[in-house]
């Protein structure tokens, strides 16, 4: 007899797409046919190369943009004539440029620099390089999540799409939740409940902006980057909570209202503690603190004094919260709330939600990065970038040699994934703990300790930096940072030897009919 | 700042930290350990001082005084009198009565920490479950530092600021075990009492600074002499004291008495000697430490201290309190039953005989015995500790007994202790044991003051107060320094007669009662004795279970080799050092009444020989086998337990002074009828006066007033026909209010509209204004 | 349980305020360009002066020269920001003017608030801004919503008042609106804009401790016993 | 048109103002009438600063700021308390409308 379980796919049609998710769905299949079979092939040279060409186009950017600004500065190639929508340079001004730089192809050049040098136009370029990283790292955080819970849990996590490690199952699942029917409840808040995601999104979006990348790779260099970018943080929340509240739903008010106290409550130790590399700096502006920390490993905030340790510690913690990660999940704790505030949510909001999530991971690493683990150093000394500019000349090559070996946003990313990895790998080792015992630690634990920390360092301050004390605990901590870095290398590059092994044993052992 | 001073202010601090520590982590540091901890405090400080005493001995008479000149002082405020800079400093005193009183204090204070540590062990400390274990070594810990500070601060404020520490920490301590009542009344009773002796104390203190313009010891010495000489300052005020008009040398013996007073509260002299026997309620350790080798002398060493502010008035005030105290209590302490009481009272006794000696001027002696009953009256106390802890907390000797044989080493040091107290020693051998030489000494000094004093020719204005006539004209040289004939003569001569113009012969009876009081002090001390450890013991069940710990007899052994080794060998000579400030003295008398023979005794009988007898000699015929007397009687009375002593106490007369004695003479009962009771009295009158004429007398005249005018109203205006007026005006009210209720909704935010309404109208007036203007 | 009148009255009213709000705009500039002697170039540079590009560090040599000191675009900018975002603020107020449903009214609040901060940033107030947006935005606003949700039984409660209320609250603001804009669009202030770009925030921070210590200090203080008070009152007995 | 001054923002200052005190009248809701005067305490910060960035004269003066500064501080405060009191409120009498506070109406 056949039960109405039974194979259902088999009745249906095949899956159809309507909409917006038409093109899109057409589109990555058609991406997917073509880039499946070699990606399969040849995954690390595909990374390595992005990487290598993502580093490329940001240079000619660079470079274009400086040849730009050299011309508007050099009365001899610009006159006094003005081109249209009162910009400096008309096309013959820059023509001119080019061909006194012996620039190729200055025909073809001058009609595609010319609207280059208006604000407006580079900023929309800067805006579309931030808006396509920000579709990106959540993507591959979700699946790079799903990899590791799986590795933490013995299996192997998405195997299937795309070939090599499932590395495309986001974006199978993007297009799914795209295609998805939009649900919205009968009795819920509407116009609320449909802008409550976005809420959620922009303002990760916005903290974009103000990342630094590297030294020069910053949409917006503002003088408060960080309090903007913390600012963000904390109005991400207001989407959370109109969700829980628009969704009519009381897991999803209880989220919210979670999501609310832990919010409020956890920018408080966050703050405070980031006030410890500001007093070090100086400064809010987040370019200036990184350049503070280029000379080398142990310069490096975290390591400078205990008290910026304990801060960083502190602050990592807090940061969990602030982006509701385990152990701090409680506005989406499966197990009490069904999925707390995002009960009621399906589809394209969704993964908006999950968007703003990985996005927020993000950034908190970024912050972790900047203020505490030397920006977009890689802890050589500075001399090696010296030495590298001294021996190709100052052009965009060493330029680009030194971006990618010494201090560059190739460094800045990865560690930034690292800091993901870190929360992902946090999130499946503990366990959640409950919502009193997470505003005790807020109130009783974390924010003496900041204090403290902010005390500390305001004294600390006080001891010359050649004092031996100050040489003794910022060479201590260096190593112990070190330490530590090498012993995770070391886990993760037994775990892979071993790994395979293992999940095989498990696979054949342990598995039921084994 | 010398390395002496520094040792010394580390011995002090030492202590203090050690009480913030337990203070705050006790609870943590645990049972044990905290005891320890407070231990090695002491111990350190100890140290400390060993090393400063070493020093000390070694050092030359003129690098004495150049250490106790070229003190460190530290400024700590700058008072202003009149106009003349008083400096509060603090200032290390280093001089040979510091240095024993700190070696001393440190060194029987540490056997008593020790002695604690057991003693505490086997305590139960808990109070609603929390166990105060530690708080009774952070008390120990301040006391210590508040004694030790006591005993360094040179300048007089200094000495009240500790000196009230040390009541704070009496008062804490006594009342340890505060959960029982008795105790927290023992320790209220001690703090009020020792508040009135500090009434006094602080009364001295302020005509001190008012007259003397100083607090510093030394400088407001010299000012006092400058002014004795001069006739200026204290001498020449006349102060109006509750309209009782003051002046000249009663002011100054005014200022000592009231400086005595602090005394007297502290060491517990006639009349505010209640406090004492009470404050036995405290644990043992503590009735050792401070009741009786340490705090209560601090009164002593007070009155050594300010020994040279004093006039001839106040010094024979200060000898007639002792005296009483002296005989009273050695009375009392006949009659007790309580081990700890027994000591309480003879440690009064002793104490008595301390401010009786600095009374007839035997300086070197009080503080001589100060010191050596130190010793001996820890080790006694220590030992009653170790009874009592051994009896299952019995305290009443006349269930003990036969315990020589469970506490042996207990029983001999005990005995040690009473051979010490009864002054035991063999006359004109020069050998003995410290108590002996000490009070030996005290009662040479009396009996020259009372017999050989007018026939040295003396005292001859006896009875005539000394500030009636005026200073001699060469009162430049009335320091006196009656001393041994080491010093020339003739000056001596002079100065003498100089002196003893203001110094009167005392009365014979003041030689005689303390006399006696030494054949009964033996008596009683041998009484305890026998009866707690000697004869067949009374109580099985308190037999059985005696036993005794290291632990605890340990620092009784140290104490009973420091009662019959150092008290003479090593303090004598050393006080006798510092009595050379003492004799330094303008109007009183500092004798050295150092076992020497007759003729060398004041070092002028080369020409007034007749007449003079050696007081040594006269005592050792007098009470010299006293304490073989004392405890020959004891042992004959109580040699088969309590049998005989009954039916002695049946005699008619001694029954009721038996009464009157176990009543303490009735000073508890007299205080609380005259005192407490007057004061509830005077209260419960005033309350009541209050009550009647204010409480109720307003009401009442403004319910009659009220009366009176409602009644005129009714009667005339009311009914002179205003209704229809008032009626009109209800009416018309009525009318308004209906309208002007409306807006009066009771709603804020309809108040904010109408705010709102009146700003915009004030905004508009000024707009129209303004273009008015411009067009 | 929405009554139809109070609807119609309050899209009436806030038509009213619409209207009144783009005259006062349509008005400002006429009074402004009468009255405002800044010139208009220059403060047309401070629509944007936070785009710090990279190569403003790079090439020191060009510090001298801005491009959008030249350029009048950026003026051109800053007006449509301002725009944009003055509708917002206006827009979304109105929308707290009109609607009943709390929630909804929170919600409009915040984007009055980030509009308010984005007008800080064109102001030159980047410090001020922020604090706005994390104070007022991050904090505050969530204290309010968290608010509603502990107080509200349904999203769908309103408490609507009188109509009589309403259209005599329309007049009096009305009235206060026209008498307000009268003396700010007709006043001829004294601007001097020669600020070629904000304070930063090390002045921000001199000032606090120097010329504005004491209120500060005060500040401070009353924010501990505002906090004391707030513990007390809402704590559960 | 084009070239933004004191006045605009004043205009956008005073409108945001006036709709604070209108939502503060028309409001029944405690919660309500604390939006309504956060509107407000806004439209005077906006003026702060408008004044502060238009009249410093090139100076980089920040009276205007810290001035604004002080508002949102004594904002954040009073909504605390605002909101503890509504908390109150609802505990005595199950709702946050305002009107049915009158006890104390005569």
């Amino acid at each position: 007899m056949v039960s109405q379980f039974s194979v259902p796919w088999k009745e249906r049609g095949p899956l159809e797409f309507r909409g917006p998710a038409r093109p899109l769905a057409a589109l990555a299949v058609m991406v997917y046919r073509m880039a499946g079979p070699i990606v399969a092939r040849i995954p690390g040279l595909i990374l390595i190369s992005a990487i290598v060409v993502t580093c490329l186009v940001v240079w000619a950017h660079w470079g274009v943009f400086g040849a730009l600004e050299a011309f508007a500065a050099d009365p001899a190639v610009n006159g006094a004539a003005r081109s249209a929508f009162d910009l400096p340079l008309t096309v013959a001004e820059i023509h001119a440029g080019l061909v006194q730089r012996s620039w190729p192809a200055a025909g073809l050049l001058q009609y595609l620099l010319w609207p280059l040098q208006a604000e407006l136009v580079r900023d929309l370029i800067g805006l579309g390089a931030v808006f396509g990283l920000f579709n990106l790292v959540p993507v591959y955080a979700i699946w790079w999540e799903r990899k590791v819970a799986g590795r933490i849990q013995s299996r192997m996590g998405p195997m299937r799409v795309g070939g090599w490690h499932g590395w495309a199952q986001s974006f199978a699942d993007g297009i799914k939740l795209v295609g998805k029917e939009d649900i919205v409840p009968a009795e819920a808040d509407k116009p609320l409940f449909r802008i409550a995601p976005y809420l959620a999104m922009v303002p990760a979006l916005l903290a974009f902006l103000c990342m630094p990348f590297g030294a020069y790779w910053v949409f917006r260099n503002i003088d408060v980057a960080l309090v903007f970018i913390l600012a963000m943080l904390g109005v991400e929340v207001v989407g959370v909570i109109v969700a829980g509240w628009a969704s009519n739903n009381k897991w999803s008010v209880y989220g919210a209202m979670r999501e609310a106290c832990q919010m409020v409550s956890y920018e408080i130790p966050m703050t405070t503690v980031l006030l410890v590399p500001v007093m070090a700096a100086g400064t809010l502006n987040m370019i200036a603190i990184g350049e503070g920390q280029a000379g080398g490993w142990h310069t490096w905030v975290a390591f400078t004094n205990p008290f910026a340790f304990v801060a960083f510690i502190t602050y990592f913690i807090a940061s969990l919260a602030s982006c509701k990660r385990a152990p701090f999940d409680l506005p989406e704790s499966e197990s009490e709330l069904v999925a707390g505030f995002h009960t009621e949510y399906s589809g394209f909001r969704w993964a908006l939600f999950f968007f703003a999530e990985y996005a927020a991971m993000f950034v908190v690493g970024g912050l972790a990065v900047t203020l505490f683990l030397g920006a977009w150093h890689t802890g050589l000394p500075p001399g090696v970038g010296a030495w590298i500019t001294s021996a190709l000349g100052d052009n965009v090559f060493s330029r680009g040699i030194n971006g990618l070996l010494i201090s560059g946003p190739v460094w800045f990313i990865a560690k930034c994934i690292f800091f993901v990895w870190v929360q992902i790998w946090i999130r499946w080792t503990l366990p959640r703990i409950r919502i009193d015992q997470v505003l005790y630690s807020c109130v009783q634990v974390m924010f003496p300790i900041a204090l403290v920390a902010l005390v500390g360092q305001s004294l600390w301050m006080l001891i010359p930096a050649n004092h031996v004390v100050y040489r003794l605990f910022n060479w201590a901590l260096s190593a112990l940072g070190l330490l530590t870095i090498a012993a995770m290398v070391g886990i993760a590059v037994y775990g892979y030897r071993h790994g395979r092994k293992m999940v095989g044993y498990l696979a054949v052992r342990q598995l039921p009919g084994a | 700042m010398s390395g002496y001073e520094t040792a010394l202010c580390l011995g002090v601090a030492l202590p203090l930290a050690m009480f913030g520590v337990l203070a705050f982590f006790g609870a943590r540091i645990g049972k044990p350990a905290a005891g320890w901890c407070a231990v090695a405090a002491v111990v350190g400080s100890l140290l400390l001082s060993t090393y400063v005493t070493l020093g000390w001995l070694g050092m030359s008479a003129e690098q004495k005084s150049a250490a106790t000149s070229g003190a460190h002082a530290w400024e700590w405020v700058a008072l202003s009198v009149h106009g003349v800079d008083v400096p509060i400093l603090f200032k290390v005193k280093l001089d040979a009565l510091t240095v024993m009183m700190y070696f001393m204090v440190t060194l029987v204070s540490t056997c008593i920490f020790v002695f604690s540590v057991g003693y505490m062990s086997g305590h139960s400390d808990e109070v609603d479950g929390q166990s105060k274990y530690h708080r009774f070594f952070a008390y120990l810990c301040l006391f210590e530092f508040s004694m030790l500070g006591l005993v360094i601060s040179s300048s007089l404020f200094f000495l009240f600021v500790f000196w009230e520490l040390v009541g704070l920490c009496s008062y804490l301590l006594i009342g340890f075990y505060f959960d029982k009542k008795y105790a927290s009344n023992a320790a209220m009773k001690a703090f009020i009492t020792n508040r009135v002796g500090d009434f006094g104390f602080l009364a001295g203190l302020m005509l001190v600074m008012f007259f003397l313009h100083t607090f510093d010891l030394d400088q407001a010495a010299e000012t006092f002499k400058f002014q004795a000489i001069g006739g200026t300052g204290i001498f020449a005020a006349s102060v109006n004291i509750f309209g009782w008009q003051v002046s000249g040398m009663t002011l100054a013996t005014l200022m000592g008495v009231g400086l005595f007073c602090g005394a007297m509260g502290k060491s517990a002299q006639f009349p505010l000697q209640v406090w004492l026997p009470d404050a036995m309620a405290g644990p043992t350790p503590v009735s050792a430490l401070i009741h009786a080798a340490t705090m209560v002398a601090a009164g002593v060493y007070l009155v050594a201290r300010i020994f040279r502010l004093l006039t001839p008035d106040a010094q024979f005030f200060i000898a007639v309190i002792g005296l009483i105290t002296l005989t009273i209590t050695a009375l009392i302490a006949i009659v007790q039953t309580d081990i700890k009481k027994v000591l309480a009272y003879s440690t009064l006794s002793q104490l008595g005989y301390m401010i009786f000696g600095l009374g007839v001027g035997a300086w070197i002696g009080a503080l001589f015995h100060l010191i050596t009953h130190a010793f001996f009256k820890a080790m006694l106390f220590l030992g009653s500790g170790q009874v009592i802890e051994g009896c299952h907390h019995e305290q009443d000797i006349r269930k003990m007994g036969g315990l020589s044989k469970k506490m042996p080493v207990t029983c001999w040091t005990f005995f040690i202790g009473v051979l010490a107290i009864a002054g035991f020693g063999i006359p004109l051998a020069h050998v003995g044991i410290g108590g002996y030489f000490s009070k030996d000494e005290i009662l040479a000094v009396a009996y020259e003051r009372t017999y050989n004093w007018e026939a040295r020719g003396f005292g001859d204005q006896v009875g005539q107060p000394a500030g009636e006539h005026a200073l001699p004209a060469h009162a430049g040289m009335l320091g006196a320094t009656v001393r041994l004939a080491s010093d020339n003569p003739t000056g001596a001569e002079e100065r003498e007669t100089a002196i003893a113009r203001h110094v009167p012969v005392l009365p014979k009876f003041m030689f005689w009662i303390p006399i006696i009081i030494a054949y009964i002090t033996p008596f009683y001390m041998m009484r305890c004795w026998w009866l707690t450890f000697m004869g067949k013991p009374r109580d099985h069940h308190v037999y059985d279970h005696a036993h005794e710990s290291p632990l605890m007899y340990g620092p009784l052994v140290v104490l009973a080799i420091g009662t019959v080794v150092f008290s003479y060998v090593m303090f004598r000579d050393n006080i006798a050092g510092a009595g050379v400030a003492a004799t330094d003295a303008s109007l009183v008398v500092a004798i050295d009444g150092g076992k020497k023979t007759a003729d060398n005794m004041l070092g002028i009988t080369h020409h007034t020989g007749h007449g003079l007898v050696d007081p040594h000699a006269a005592l050792a015929g007098i009470v010299g086998f006293a304490w073989l007397v004392g405890m020959g009687i004891a042992v004959l009375i109580y040699r088969n337990g309590l049998a005989i002593a009954e039916r002695i106490r049946r005699i008619w007369p001694l029954s009721w002074i038996y009464v009157a004695l176990e009543q303490k003479l009735f000073f508890d009962h007299i205080y609380d009828t005259v005192l407490v009771g007057g004061t509830k009295w005077v209260l419960a009158q005033l309350s009541r006066a209050f009550d009647t004429y204010i409480v109720d007398g307003v009401p009442n005249l403004l319910a009659k007033v009220t009366v009176g005018l409602a009644n005129f109203s009714g009667r005339i205006v009311d009914a002179g026909g205003v209704d229809g007026l008032i009626d009109g005006f209800a009416d018309t009210a009525q009318a308004a209010g209906a309208v002007v209720r409306q807006p009066q909704t009771g709603r804020i935010r309809n108040y904010i509209l109408f705010g709102t309404a009146g700003a915009s109208l004030v905004v508009i007036a000024i707009v129209l204004v303004t273009y008015a203007g411009a067009r | 349980m929405v009554c139809e009148h109070t609807t119609r009255a309050r899209f009436l009213l806030a038509g009213l305020l619409g209207l009144l709000a783009a005259g006062g705009l349509l008005l400002g500039p006429r009074a402004a360009s009468a009255h405002e002697t800044g010139q208009p170039h220059e403060h047309a540079a401070h629509a944007d002066d936070h785009h710090d590009h990279d190569h403003d560090h790079e090439h020191g040599a060009t510090a001298d020269y801005d491009l959008r000191q030249r350029s009048e675009s950026g003026g051109g900018l800053e007006a449509l920001l301002f725009y944009v975002f003055a509708a917002t603020v206006l827009g979304s107020g109105l929308a707290i003017c009109i609607s009943t449903n709390i929630v909804r009214m929170a919600v409009y609040l915040f984007v009055t608030l980030s509009g308010v901060a984005v007008m800080f940033f064109l102001l030159l107030a980047n410090f001020i801004g922020v604090i706005q947006l994390i104070v007022y935005a991050g904090g505050t606003l969530i204290l309010l919503i968290f608010g509603v949700m502990l107080t509200s039984k349904s999203p769908w409660v309103r408490f609507d008042v009188k109509r009589g209320e309403l259209i005599a609250a329309g007049v009096v603001c009305t009235v206060l609106a026209v008498a307000l804009l009268t003396v700010v669009v007709g006043a001829n202030w004294p601007t001097n804009d020669t600020a070629v770009e904000g304070a930063s925030v090390a002045d921000f921070g001199k000032a606090l401790m120097t010329t504005y210590l004491v209120p500060f200090e005060a500040i401070s203080v009353l924010l501990l016993v505002v906090m004391i008070g707030a513990a007390l009152l809402a704590r559960q007995e | 048109m084009f070239d933004i001054g004191l006045t605009h923002y004043l205009v956008v200052a005073t409108l945001l103002f006036v709709m604070g005190v209108f939502v503060m009248v028309t409001k029944r809701n405690a919660i309500g009438i604390l939006i309504g005067v956060e509107m407000v305490l806004n439209g005077a910060s906006l003026n702060l600063i408008a004044f502060n960035r238009y009249t410093t004269g090139g100076l980089p003066r920040v009276d205007g700021q810290v001035g604004s500064l002080f508002v949102i501080v004594l904002a954040a405060a009073e909504a605390a308390l605002a909101v503890a009191i509504c908390m109150n409120f609802y505990k005595n009498l199950n709702t946050v409308d305002v009107d049915r506070g009158d006890e104390l109406a005569g």
